[in-house]
């Protein structure tokens, strides 16, 4: 197995669906590829209390994020037979309606792409320290807790 | 030379994003000095992080230690 | 549950990634939705008794994958709690590395749009007439078979 | 009036995408019709849909009914 290197998946800011187009189009050149799976996570506008979530703040402990990342990739190549995997969580604010969390994974035959998508997703919702504060409309706010 | 401590996510309500505590020995006598200090964490959920491992169990901690307290990750 | 009418789903060529990311752009508006689980099929390069795949060109009974794909629809909302689902096929010639199926579903939390987009793929492969033919680089070809 | 039958994938190479037959009465009729003026039918695996529905038993066809043959589907 090829040693992969500590991939940044932090971005600044909401995942734009400009930037999801580019990543499906780079891998036209990989034609050994049959299917790409893809998950998106965006932020709702929740009504907690009567108030509505008009953002998501995103903090992370970066380091440790990166390297546990880097585990869970490698995890997946080793379990799946994946050709590409590519995940991105952003940073920062991201408003309701707006992309917070790209996961990209492509493989020959389905099944390996469509495995390791959902379960990076929620191995990553799991084992990553990142956090989100939930921005309400009228300025107040709460942590956000993982279902 | 003090412990320097990273806080993240809703536990830096009660203490902020870093603090500098002397004479820590360990991960158990971190706790207890933090809940002294900071009677509103003891109530709290987390887990300490130690060179970005998380311990389960009580850890010898050094000045060179990167300490950090994780409350439950809410990323995605 | 409300009436969804026939949808088309074919369309002549490779789904294009700006496609994909117009689909995606236009549900930032819908901010109930918490999660997005899309599958893209590309077409592969396969080397078959030492010829190359240079494209596929697909043709169906359009009428009746219409029908078909209308009741996967309607099964798939009776199912799961989904916000949207769309899907598109490629009719006519997709080169190796573009994109020909693109299936995308949308809902509140995560394992329904993941699971209802992985169920839609396996049922539109299995139920749909829809059929492939390879073409080789050197001009000759043969049918598809799916696994 | 003969019955039209439309033919999809690989079986168009044995008969074109479209035919015409006269005094077709039922699907079993028709595959017996089919396999004596195309035997490399015989052989093929596939399906009747008569309307856009599959049919699994012997089904009687009129004029008005449209009649397809469907090979393995290979699509996505």
């Amino acid at each position: 197995m090829k040693e992969r290197k500590l991939k940044n998946i932090f971005v600044h800011g909401p995942v734009a669906a400009s930037f999801i187009a580019d990543s499906i189009q780079k891998h036209s050149i990989k034609t050994e590829i049959g299917g790409h799976s893809i998950f998106l996570g965006q932020v709702r506008a929740d009504t907690i209390d009567g108030k509505k979530v008009a953002s998501i703040e995103y903090t992370a402990y970066e380091e440790m994020a990166l390297e546990k990342m880097h585990a869970i990739r490698e995890g997946m190549f080793a379990k799946y037979d994946l050709i590409c995997m590519h995940v991105y969580h952003s940073l920062g604010i991201v408003r309701a309606g707006e992309i917070s969390l790209f996961v990209f994974t492509s493989s020959v035959h389905r099944k390996a792409a469509i495995n390791a998508c959902e379960e990076t997703v929620e191995r990553l919702k799991a084992e990553l320290p990142v956090w989100g504060k939930e921005l309400f409309e009228d300025e107040t706010w709460q942590w956000k807790k993982n279902n | 030379m003090p412990l320097n401590i990273i806080i993240f996510g809703q536990l830096t309500d009660i203490t902020g994003s870093s603090l500098s505590l002397d004479n820590i020995s360990d991960t158990d006598n971190l706790v207890r000095e933090l809940n002294k200090r900071y009677p509103a964490l003891a109530g709290k959920k987390y887990v300490v992080a130690v060179d970005k491992q998380v311990v389960t169990t009580n850890t010898v901690l050094t000045n060179n230690d990167t300490v950090a307290l994780l409350p439950p990750f809410s990323g995605g």
